[in-house]
């Protein structure tokens, strides 16, 4: 977890710190990978965002102790980057207990309220309304927290968007809108969804502060970031899209056969680790070997979270009826319970 | 504070006013419920005492309003998010269906949503198919989301202080037949505990189960059947759908052998049909006759007053019903 | 109903036409407002469109035959505007079974699919999608068709409008989408909704042809309708902003206590009626007497209107059933039909 | 064309072909049905037969497609939207349940939305609780809307054809688990009618009443009780939840005397309620039972593949619920 405006304290350069972040978050979506071709993920809905790296490092290392932020189907890097245990997480996507949700959520349902992540979304859209009203819990008890909803370039197809940009411009919200802009929602380029891909000046129109940033370039991502977020945190919300490309297929499934090679091998030039590595070393800052060493020590890290998540249990079929609602309150009957208690007539 | 005559309205009012007062978390979000009082008055002045921050007049966006909801209450606020009309929940359905039901679940028990979507439904003023519907059954068959529907003074005030009081997401749906409704109110007197029932008429004859405006035309037709038929209906209130009390309903129900649901919300597939099915699994052996269901007709509302009327029970249809099984 | 495409046929100047028109449909709501008053209307959701003549007259003079169009809560005006029979009309706002819906539909949800009208609709925003979907039947069918939909201000809070305008750019259908932006959605003032009130940026972020036109000349509407719609037709969707003032409150029970009266009367200035009356006396194109006795004829037309929906009948209670599905299928059965027979038990 | 080995996916591909072959206003609507060929594969290839004005790729604005759906019925077409997952009906309930099922009785019968809304549902895919839901009974609730839910390969292919041929908008439900499902289908045999259920297997001890998926799970269960146990269960396939084929079922519930209903929804006013209250009203002094429901348990659905198999019926369930009946 990288704080970008504490970096004195650091003993590496931001951008070395980047580095790592996003090396890290990729590493940990090839591992992803590697646990479904293992067959041990819990199913197959597993969406990576390599290639997406600098968005979420770029922005996590703008954000504050007590900021929450909602993500969306493919925000395994984001949490990472906010300060996620990789274990934990790679628990949940196996769907086990040690999970961060104790394997009832999965790859697209993680959260974790200790580091502000109010929860990923199955639902495309579905998580952004939710920082309006953090949003307006920041203001009305002065925590001076930002909230960040994270979503794909597939969700301004979603009313609820322009919705809450409305509401968030309209009070004057600590919150920030980040559109990672991998040019696809699934099989469907971004100008075969709308007919006008500038999708900040929609956010524009509502009032909002809002730009495109290429997140080829992490320090890029910082920049804006850091100068929108800055914004948000004083009352002016904002909307950051993040022009990146989408590696690999939607889910793991997915072998992108509706984009051809040429493209494929052109948007992942587009390369945000790449790029922060080769200015590493093009800089001096930091040599090929240093960096490399940090590479192995992350795959070790994060071969280890395979090794965990596989370790780990099932949770216990008993767990099923808990959390439906609050700890105290009676769990649902369960249908073989009531049954029983139907068909035990004298 | 102690016993006082007020309406379903002002009781509602009061219970806002008082969860405000005590908690400074409570706010209230939704569409005219600031300046202009709420489209059926509740919350009107409440803006003048809470300003702005705490009672948001909102655009006309109710699945943002739902999902702003969610993320309030995640964050530490209490929010009573207001949908003028439950007609509008489909707007709203996956932000309350698919977010705030499932957050605590999907999440692993880490974060509820203590959120209450406060609403009104039914028929009575020649609103039409799209402003008299009675939804509830949507609500009742997704885990995860309470449902309290008050039908007395008593409980507009009571039952929404315990709604308030809710660590999960409370659908709260008033009847918009009853705002005007004169009644008694003591908030000092220890209500009925959430989630239970409340037996609001003795008979051994029958029982009827109903909630929210359908009850007073169960109690009217009990009346009825007193006076013209000598038969005694016992009438349970259910107040909250969810939790839903089958202990206050099993013993009297055994007891009369015959058992009649009365619900406004379409019959195919809505809340009369779960409470006649739960009732005939756990009362089977003491059944006389089928649970009987009373319920809206399965067509949209017309604004024709007259079509309106004869679209969901009337007080003379329930008795006929009654009548009927009694025969 | 004017065709303003076709008015060296008709024997009036256009703007005498126009006038006529949106006198009849100002005295078509005071009567509407009267049936009310006279306890005969089915309910007090009424929605008068008094203060927004020009957007109805305006607009539907540039329709054509087989173009289509739904309306929302406050439609009277544009229906009436594309030819509508008032006393129809007004027997359907008073529930009664020889209204355009037999009694069904009432004020918020009369259709007539003769003159193309899809539907009004008491749900704010709910019939803008349904133009996508004509306006793709326009063009699979060749039709030459536009659709039309017309809403409030308040329904540009519904993210289904966003989600529309972003489909009609995308296909480039012939859809035009017309905002009667009468400063209020209820109680709620236009700056009290949104940050930024200039609507037509939204409409232009997503790709439509896109402005806002003063409602207070009839005239002005037209020409920018007729400009707007000849795109439309041509496969650029717009938008139309059309700025009036809601004279009277929200529904009939509403006496705007939200707002001042010097706010009110400076609004009721902005009065297409009177304005359009004044130009064609001042340049001498009518007479005062000659319009007045245009508003004597109509006065005596829609007073008709209020003693036919009076006189006649309401619908027959057996009618409740009919309509759920086509003619032909079973109707649904009545609760008392299934209930005899349950309980007809040997 | 005549008998056919295929699948449950390319029996609904071959409808969808077949009637768009037949009527040029048959178009099909929504995310990733053009060039990915739809996210479970039906509609793979059809853009190239029909073209981009016919198979039209939408943004992911589930609200609008169902409301352009309604539109272009309105207007002249025959659309087939789609749906990705049922689980996204919420943000289309507005659309769907005010506008489509509505519009034809509210426009006092001048016109109707024949449209398809085509979706699927359930679990198996460990897709989580925003991807596995049984939604039916939002639906199945709902008056004015008809509702289609093929278990069979040839169903797939017949109902689907008949669906199109239906007057009033249809939502077509299919399930994620049945796709690859083999089975033989006879195009030109005359199908079960619109409407209504087929007895699936005889059987004079219980009648089992399923659809969708569970349907073969309810027939698995009737395997492994003729065997283990030599009990003989009728299965009955509804098919249609709007139509209800009513006619079918109680002869069978008469004989037999036992009746459970099966079903992959929450159990809490779901379609299990609806149907088991109905069997009860109409067969009640034929029953030495109440009738059992048999359901999805009134939870979320986890991504754990253990947690989620047991959030449902199963074959074993079922069988272990008839035994807990007869014995
Ligand atoms: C409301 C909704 N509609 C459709 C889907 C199916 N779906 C999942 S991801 C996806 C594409 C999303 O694209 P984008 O928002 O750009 O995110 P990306 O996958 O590119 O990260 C779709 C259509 C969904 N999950 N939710
Ligand atoms: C979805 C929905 N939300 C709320 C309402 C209640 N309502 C009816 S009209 C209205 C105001 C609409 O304002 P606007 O769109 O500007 O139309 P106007 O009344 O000014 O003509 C509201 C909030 C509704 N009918 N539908
Ligand atoms: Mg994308
Ligand atoms: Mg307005």
């Amino acid at each position: 977890m990288i704080d970008a405006n504490n970096e004195a304290a650091g003993k590496n350069s931001l951008l070395a710190d980047f580095y790592r972040e996003m090396r890290r978050v990729r590493t940990f979506e090839e591992r992803v990978g590697e646990l479904f071709v293992r067959g041990q993920s819990a199913g197959s809905m597993l969406h990576l965002s390599i290639g997406e790296e600098s968005a979420a490092v770029g922005i996590c290392a703008n954000m504050r102790d007590g900021d929450t932020f909602t993500t969306h189907h493919r925000g395994h890097g984001i949490f990472l980057a906010r300060g996620a245990d990789p274990a934990r997480m790679m628990a949940e996507i196996a769907g086990k207990e040690a999970g961060y949700c104790h394997g009832k959520g999965g790859s697209m349902h993680i959260a974790d309220m200790g580091l502000g992540h109010l929860g990923a979304n199955a639902i495309v859209g579905g998580g952004i309304p939710a920082v309006v009203g953090a949003g307006l819990a920041a203001r009305n008890r002065k925590t001076n927290a930002v909230s960040f909803a994270f979503f794909g370039d597939g969700a301004t197809g979603q009313g609820i968007l322009y919705e809450s940009m409305n509401m968030a411009a309209l009070w004057k919200l600590p919150v920030m809108f980040v559109c990672i802009n991998n040019q696809y929602g699934m099989g469907t380029r971004i100008d075969q969804a709308t007919a006008n891909p500038n999708l900040h000046e929609r956010a524009e129109a509502f009032g909002l502060a809002a730009r495109t940033v290429d997140g080829l370039d992490v320090e890029d991502v910082n920049e804006a970031a850091a100068e929108l977020i800055a914004g948000a945190r004083a009352g002016q919300p904002a909307f950051l899209v993040i022009d990146c490309y989408r590696f690999f297929g939607h889910a793991r499934k997915d072998k992108s056969p509706y984009r051809d090679e040429t493209e494929e091998a052109e948007g992942r030039l587009k390369d945000p680790v790449i790029r922060a590595r080769d200015k590493l070393i093009s800089s001096g800052m930091m040599s090929e070997a240093d960096l490399d060493a940090w590479d192995a020590e992350i795959a070790t890290e994060m071969d280890a979270t395979i090794d965990f998540s596989i370790a780990e249990k099932e949770p216990q079929l008993s767990s099923m009826y808990r959390d439906v609602y609050a700890p105290g309150e009676p769990e649902p009957e369960p249908v073989r319970t009531r049954l029983e208690r139907v068909l035990a007539r004298e | 504070m102690a016993k006082i005559e007020t309406t379903y309205r002002d009781a509602l009012r009061l219970a806002l006013t008082e969860a405000m007062q005590a908690d400074d978390n409570v706010i209230i979000m939704g569409e005219e419920v600031g300046r202009y009082g709420g489209a059926y008055g509740v919350t009107k002045g409440l803006i003048d005492e809470f300003g702005e921050d705490r009672v948001i007049d909102t655009p006309i966006s109710e699945a943002a309003i739902v999902g702003a909801a969610v993320g309030a209450g995640m964050a530490g606020l209490r929010p009573v998010a207001e949908l003028m009309y439950v007609d509008f929940i489909g707007m709203t359905m996956d932000q309350l269906a698919n977010q705030a039901a499932k957050i605590r679940y999907m999440f692993g028990g880490q974060i509820g949503v203590p959120m209450v979507l406060r609403t009104q439904g039914g028929t009575g003023r020649s609103a039409g198919a799209q402003h008299s519907q009675s939804l509830e059954a949507y609500v009742m068959h997704t885990p995860g989301l309470r449902l309290a529907m008050p039908s007395t003074v008593d409980d507009a005030y009571h039952l929404l202080r315990q709604a308030l009081k809710q660590p999960d997401p409370v659908v709260f749906i008033e009847h918009k037949g009853l705002y005007t409704m004169k009644g008694t109110l003591d908030t000092d007197a220890e209500p009925a505990g959430w989630g239970k029932a409340r037996v609001m008429r003795e008979g051994a004859d029958i029982v009827i189960v109903s909630y929210s405006r359908q009850l007073h035309h169960a109690l009217a037709a009990a009346e009825i059947l007193a006076r013209e038929n000598g038969i005694q209906a016992a009438v349970i209130d259910l107040r909250t759908l969810n939790p839903l009390d089958f202990d206050t309903i099993r013993p009297l129900v055994e007891q009369a052998g015959r058992a009649m649901v009365v619900s406004e919300g379409a019959m195919t597939s809505g809340v009369a049909a779960e409470l006649a099915a739960r009732i005939t699994e756990e009362c089977f052996d003491f059944l006389e006759d089928p649970v009987v269901r009373v319920a809206g007709e399965d067509i949209p509302i017309s604004v024709s007053p007259l079509l309106e009327k004869h679209s969901v029970p009337t007080p003379e249809f329930i008795s006929d019903a009654v009548r009927m099984m009694l025969k």
